[in-house]
């Protein structure tokens, strides 16, 4: 059943908010504070929910699914409890308790983008392929000539008058391209937000 | 997506002319699906178009196989046909005489519009200077019926006719040909529609909308109701009749199907049903008479059995569904049977259908109907329809009246060649993808064997890793030191060394673990800089982790700093609420971040951050962080408090390119960006550490990226073939 | 010491583990990721009930602070989505999260991005009034009109609306189009530029994990 | 950022809502539609989906790890929205799609989103939130919950849209390496440009906000979507005013 206070509730406290942002001398502003406030913590308390759901509802279903990987899941369930046992018991401070952090999540996501660096290098061998064009061309041009730049073996002819405007000045065309991208971005958030705000995209159920 | 050459006839959006069906409303796009009648598909086409045997309720009967007669025989079964459809206009003739007059006002008017309609369209005319049809009149007018027959009842048909020797080539032609005699049953459904109710009228006419079942459904229903209708209400052709000074045709019901070529050429059929001279003498436009002449014809010979269904099938079925096929294939059946006992039982037929017939065969009624069987029990059970459906059931005659003006208001057009060859090459293509089990595929790319792939990337991975791994077991490869030093990293420089001695910095740690290893060499040497100038550091993290691996760069960079006291290292912990804290924390530093990660307070007095109340109070503020996002939210949501006090950031090289606007912009004091730059920051700071130590593997392993990209992309440029797309860009 | 020693051989296993997916997808990799997942949703959530639950819900609550029951309140009724049953209790929080959310998005987009880069466009040729001779003002001006071109033509290039002609398919007015294609260049270039530094990011972490795999390597062989 | 830009910057905003508003309306008056520019990568993506749902394969969409509570929500909100119609779209599969997200809220809202499909299309029987799901809490993590999901047979269709960051490389790596499709559209730069390399014709920068009007096409998102091109021809021609005046300054 769709309740019409549920986007009435999102419309106004985005319009608070708003407002807030816009005239921050007002009174609004004074309530615009605490209710960022709580989004904070919804926020956190949202990060609960829906790691829970990861664990007993994702993972807790395909533990008792015969057809799925028993071993994965059991393995993300086990090292979950084992972390938070560890984490309420030792508190978040503990040197022992940030080993999570520095021995075993750190050392697997550097190595993941790692990985990462060899999965680029193998899919650039097909760069043209994928991108037959003369974009592309541009493209893989310009990925060379800054791959140089930032190894820095320009270095090397330090001594040529004009070599270090010549960089600048490479270095200023991504910033026309980005700049453009930038402001195409932020055009798309704002109208996708006034979307939201007047209630037409709905992304929570009601 | 989008929009190329067809437009959605419901929402009226452009869509790919590739596409079956319409992107946003899922409406069928192409011509046979825009169109009421016609959207009813092709299967249904399939169904009736081939096999006028199958609305021979005498096959039905007649469990005999399906002889397939070759095309240019003229057996003696055409004669029991013509003989059969004799009998079935006298009957129908007889029919005719007792149906109702009740809408023939409003018939009239609207066959008068109709006609009018017609003059300035190309009309089946030119089938009748075409010589072909009279050359053997038994065969291609069957052929003719055939396809008038196949094809459904649209109101744009009359500028599609067609030769009618095209139908013997096949495929196109045959699709072409059976455009040309749909004219026939387009006026004949135009007629019909005078007693079809207005909703289902305009629904087989201008909105084919909607579900495809559903519409394919109601059109059936149109279709069948209207070929009720003209094959048994011969009040239209009678009060069509009278009204043009053609007294003949009310005595002729069956003036709604018949064959252009015998009408035009009587003397050369030998078809007993000929009315063409009373017909020819209609005071009409030439263009108008032949089509009045279509439309007076005697469809009988639609029932006519075929002699080609076998050759027709095929095509058919080429984009026919299983389920037609297994239909056409029962119409063949059918159709023999006719053939051998084509006269034996119209009546006892007529009588068994409605109740024996499932929907499918239905659909095929229409031509028994038409053709033959027009029996008082049709006729009632259209009317039944009618009156069932329609919401002012009863009232017909207000109704037709009202529909009418709409439906000649928008007659459609077809293309002759377009309308059903389209519709079979695109099932044929999806038929086809199917069959090969299609996957998708990215143009222009030469997928090799997984294998070879594996290999492939593991030359890839053993390259890197040498240039990376050799060096650093050398250890004497020389690296290209840095000279040319980035204005943003000299800013960046100058900025720390003006900084105030005892004011503190505050560093956002907004990195995570993925990128740590560049994060950390790269902000190392600015670390550095700031303990050997006695800076307090106060660091926190948007980001769960930050925290935790800022003080282990923290502990790191102390050891080589060892005259700097820790206390002056402020922990504040995790900062929630992403965007929104860091406006809080903009916005009151002491509420937002009120005690440090160990619960202490943050602010008190012993603290070194006891002298900042606001983010301006801070000697700078310093962004670790490889996202360029992060970069950009803190920008957006402390600028307003920063005042005068300088934003710096140490940024992953991945992101640089996007910091440089804001660097521009000024938004940004200076940058450090990944691991050529924090070498250089080393080198002005005089203290070459790790960045310096590893950029011999650094500098190695872009090199071999370089050669690595630019072997891949020669041999692109060799071997590839750019597509029709890709050579337009993006 | 030895402790510390034990996790560097921890992170050592890992790291090879890792670099096992370079062979496809196999069970040392999948194991890791397993890992990676439970521990980092461990440790976000002590992070959450430590620095979240108890500092701004806990804490207030305990302090008699009543601004404190509103989200608790609205905390309550998220905590339902995770009963199937209940969860449409969990809309209205999520709503006012969905709330805050676009707020945020059109204040950073709005004030953050458009006015800064728009400003940042506009003072392309701002640097020409500081130079000092007149080629360097030249140079200036052509730098700045090459980013000022490379701004417009990449905006020009998103541009959404085309005009469509009878069975044509829709097609950009000829100015657009060749704005189009010269901002094509530009992002051509930005992209390049920057999946260069993405190569580069991902080199230095293949540097330093490989660094680190030497440095476990040598410590283990006891070679300096 | 002065009290007079705050108010220009508000005005704007009002004058940017009351045009979508507008132009929504006469949309919806008139019955006629704007016309935009062809993508082309997304009527193959629709036929992907065709292709998926024939054959009763998976389609997996990653929604990104923008959380809501920072500017990249307004990706997070496209991909929910993109979200929904791909359900819609493949509504007549026996397999409704998955969704894996890094953020804790746009979990919970991909749960929604599916719930709402489902609803629209009366397939509840079908519905089951976890196949909207939290795949991993950091970027990387993330990745790896969704390469988990990717690596499965029955996915042929993948959907890469909202905010992530480098580490998208892996995830249009593993889906090639699968033969699924590909459609991917990012906010982020580096996200873009990693797609752009390892994959065929990804949507660039603000086509993932013009995604709403290309695959649903409401009056609404076409307002929108003009509206995005009447603000950009604004700030075209505010760029050439200003920087003219201000070079015309400078000399």
């Amino acid at each position: 059943m769709r309740s019409p206070l549920i986007p009435i509730i999102s419309f106004i406290v985005c319009t608070i908010i708003l407002i807030g942002y816009f005239f921050p001398g007002t009174a609004i502003a004074a309530i615009r504070t605490p209710m960022l406030d709580w989004a904070v913590t919804l926020s956190g308390i949202a990060g609960l929910v829906a790691i829970a759901n990861l664990i007993f509802g994702v993972h807790w279903k395909r533990l008792r699914d015969p057809e799925k990987d028993h071993l994965f899941s059991g393995l993300v369930i086990f090292s979950f409890l084992l972390t938070l046992t560890a984490g309420i018991f030792l508190g978040p401070n503990s040197e022992t308790f940030k080993k999570v952090v520095t021995a075993i999540q750190t050392p697997i996501e550097s190595s993941l983008m790692a990985v990462l660096a060899i999965t680029l290098a193998y899919s650039s061998l097909r760069l043209l392929q994928r991108q037959h064009n003369w974009m592309g061309g541009f493209f893989f041009v310009s990925v060379i000539v800054f791959l140089l730049i930032n190894s820095g073996i320009f270095s090397l002819f330090a001594n040529i008058p004009a070599l270090q405007d010549l960089i600048a000045g490479i270095n200023k065309i991504p910033v026309a391209g980005a700049r453009g991208i930038l402001i195409g971005v932020a055009l798309g958030s704002l109208l996708t937000g006034i979307r939201i705000w007047i209630g037409s995209d709905r992304p929570y159920n009601g | 997506m989008t929009m190329s050459d067809i437009r959605c006839p419901i929402c009226n959006r452009s869509n790919n002319e590739n596409a079956d069906r319409c992107w946003y409303c899922q409406a069928e796009l192409h011509p046979t699906s825009s169109t009421g009648p016609q959207s009813g598909g092709d299967w249904l086409d399939g169904l009736r178009g081939e096999p006028e045997p199958s609305s021979e309720p005498a096959a039905s009967d007649t469990p005999t196989p399906a002889p397939e007669p070759p095309q240019d025989e003229v057996p003696d079964w055409l004669a029991r046909i013509r003989q059969r459809a004799r009998s079935e206009k006298g009957f129908t003739e007889e029919t005719s005489e007792s149906t109702e007059q009740a809408d023939s006002l409003d018939s009239l008017d609207s066959f008068k519009e109709f006609q009018k309609s017609l003059e300035n369209q190309p009309t089946p005319d030119q089938d009748s200077s075409n010589p072909e049809p009279a050359k053997d009149i038994s065969d291609e007018d069957w052929l003719t019926q055939l396809q008038s027959w196949q094809d459904q009842p649209t109101p744009s048909e009359p500028d599609l006719p067609e030769p009618v020797q095209d139908q013997s080539v096949p495929f196109k032609e045959v699709a072409a040909s059976q455009e040309a005699t749909p004219t026939e049953d387009d006026w004949l459904q135009k007629l019909s529609s005078e007693t079809v109710e207005p909703e289902q009228a305009r629904e087989n006419d201008s909105q084919p909308v909607t579900p495809e079942i559903s519409t394919e459904k109601e059109t059936e229903d149109n279709w069948l109701s209207s070929f009720k209708k003209l094959s048994t209400d011969t009040d239209i052709s009678e009060q069509v009749m009278p009204a043009q000074s053609e007294p003949d045709r009310t005595s002729k019901p069956f003036n709604t199907g018949k064959l252009r070529e015998w009408l035009e050429e009587p003397e050369k059929t030998d078809l007993p049903t000929s009315q063409a001279p009373t017909e020819e003498s209609a005071p009409l436009p030439e263009k108008t008479s032949s089509s009045l002449e279509n439309a007076s014809s005697v469809p009988f010979d639609k029932k006519k059995p075929s002699e080609k269904p076998a050759q027709e099938i095929p095509q058919e079925n080429n984009f026919a569904n299983p389920f037609d096929e297994k239909t056409d294939i029962d119409w063949i059946k059918d159709s023999s049977k006719t053939n051998e006992a084509p006269q034996e039982e119209p009546i006892k037929n007529d009588s068994l259908e409605p109740a024996a017939l499932p929907a499918w065969l239905q659909s095929m009624l229409p031509n028994k109907k038409s053709g033959s069987n027009q029996t008082p029990a049709s006729a009632s059970s259209t009317s039944k329809y009618s009156e069932e459906n329609g919401p002012l059931a009863g009232i017909e005659g207000i109704l037709q009246g009202e529909e009418l003006t709409q439906y000649y208001s928008k007659p459609q057009s077809y293309s002759g060649s377009l309308k059903i060859t389209d519709s079979q090459m695109e099932r044929s293509k999806i038929l086809k993808a199917i069959a090969d089990k299609e996957q998708w595929v990215d143009e222009g790319i030469q997928h090799k064997p997984r294998s070879f792939r594996w290999v492939l990337r593991l030359v890839v991975a053993v390259l890197l890793l040498g240039a990376v791994i050799i060096p650093m077991l050398l250890q004497n490869i020389p690296a290209i030191p840095p000279s040319l030093y980035p204005q943003s990293v000299i800013n960046t420089f100058d900025t720390v060394n003006g900084l105030e001695a005892g004011k503190p910095v505050l560093i956002a740690a907004d990195f995570d673990s993925s990128l740590y290893g560049e994060m950390n060499w790269s902000m190392q040497p600015l670390l550095s800089h700031l303990m050997s100038r006695n800076v307090p550091i106060a660091f926190l993290s948007t980001n769960s982790v930050g925290t935790t691996l800022m003080e282990k760069t923290l502990t790191q960079v102390v050891i080589d700093n060892p005259a700097y006291p820790t206390d002056q290292l402020v922990n504040l912990g995790y900062l929630p609420g992403g965007s929104i804290g860091m406006q809080n924390l903009a916005r009151s530093p002491r509420e937002a971040m009120p005690s440090t990660a160990s619960f202490s307070p943050a602010w008190g007095d012993a603290s070194p951050l006891n002298s900042v109340t606001k983010l301006s109070d801070f000697g700078a503020v310093i962004i670790v962080t490889e996202n360029p996002d992060t970069v950009r939210y803190w920008i957006e949501q402390a600028t307003n408090s920063l005042g005068n006090t300088p934003l710096l950031v140490v940024i992953s090289a991945q992101a640089a390119p996007l910091v440089a606007p804001y660097y521009d912009s000024g938004q940004i004091t200076g940058y450090l960006s990944g691991l050529y730059s924090a070498a250089s920051y080393e080198t002005l700071l005089g203290s070459p550490q790790t960045a310096n130590q590893t950029l011999a593997s650094y500098q190695a392993a872009l090199i071999v990226v370089i050669l690595i990209i630019l072997v891949g992309g020669i041999v692109s440029l060799i071997m590839v073939r750019p597509t029709a797309n890709q050579k337009k860009g993006m | 010491m030895k402790t510390d020693l034990i996790w560097m051989v921890v992170s050592f296993v890992l790291t090879i583990c890792v670099f096992s997916y370079l062979f496809g997808d196999n069970p040392l990799f999948r194991f890791v990721t397993g890992l990676l997942i439970g521990v980092s949703a461990g440790y976000l959530a002590i992070v959450i009930i430590y620095q979240v639950v108890l500092t701004r819900l806990v804490v207030p609550l305990l302090q008699g602070s009543f601004m404190a029951l509103v989200p608790l309140f609205l905390s309550g009724l998220l905590l339902t989505k995770l009963s199937p049953k209940l969860s449409k209790l969990g809309n209205l929080p999520m709503a006012y999260l969905v709330g805050v959310g676009a707020a945020v998005a059109i204040g950073g987009a709005l004030l953050g991005t458009l006015f800064s880069q728009v400003k940042g466009a506009i003072n392309t040729f701002t640097p020409v009034a500081t130079a000092v001779s007149a080629d360097q003002k030249w140079m200036l001006i052509l730098e700045g009109g090459f980013t000022f071109l490379g701004t417009i033509a990449s905006l020009v290039y998103f541009n959404f609306t085309a005009k469509k002609k009878e069975n044509e398919a829709p097609k950009r007015s000829f100015a657009v189009k060749i704005f189009a294609a010269i901002g094509q260049f530009f992002i051509a270039v930005t992209l390049g530029a920057v999946f260069a530094g993405v190569m580069t990011a991902a080199i230095t972490a293949l540097i330093e994990r490989s660094h680190f795999l030497i440095t476990v390597i040598r410590t283990l062989l006891g070679v300096s | 950022m002065t009290s007079e830009e705050l108010l220009i910057g508000f005005v704007i905003l009002l004058i940017t809502a009351a045009l979508v508003l507008m132009l929504s309306i006469r949309q919806r008056r008139s019955g006629t539609f704007p016309t935009f520019r062809r993508i082309s990568t997304l009527s193959k993506f629709r036929q992907a989906v065709d292709f998926s749902v024939e054959d009763g394969k998976r389609i997996h969409i990653s929604l990104g790890n923008a959380s809501l509570t920072l500017p990249a929500s307004a990706s997070a909100f496209v991909s929910l929205i993109t979200l929904r119609r791909i359900t819609s779209l493949s509504s007549s599969s026996d397999n409704p799609p998955i969704a894996t997200s890094g953020d804790s809220t746009l979990a919970i809202l991909s749960q929604d989103a599916l719930h709402q499909a489902a609803r629209e299309n009366h397939s509840l029987d079908l519905y089951d939130p976890t196949h909207g799901a939290l795949a991993g809490v950091t970027p990387l993590s993330y990745a790896a919950g969704a390469l988990e999901q990717m690596n499965d047979d029955q996915i042929k269709v993948n959907v890469l849209i909202g905010n992530f960051g480098s580490e998208v490389g892996l995830l249009s790596q593993a889906s090639e390496d699968n033969g699924a499709f590909t459609l991917a559209a990012s906010d982020s730069l580096p996200a873009q440009a990693v797609l752009y390399a390892t994959t065929n014709q990804p949507l660039i920068g603000e086509e993932l906000f013009a995604l709403p009007a290309y695959l649903h096409s409401t009056p609404i998102h076409n307002a929108s979507l003009t509206t995005q091109d009447m603000l950009r021809g604004f700030i075209v021609i505010v760029i050439l005013g200003g920087t003219l005046l201000k070079l015309l300054g400078a000399l």
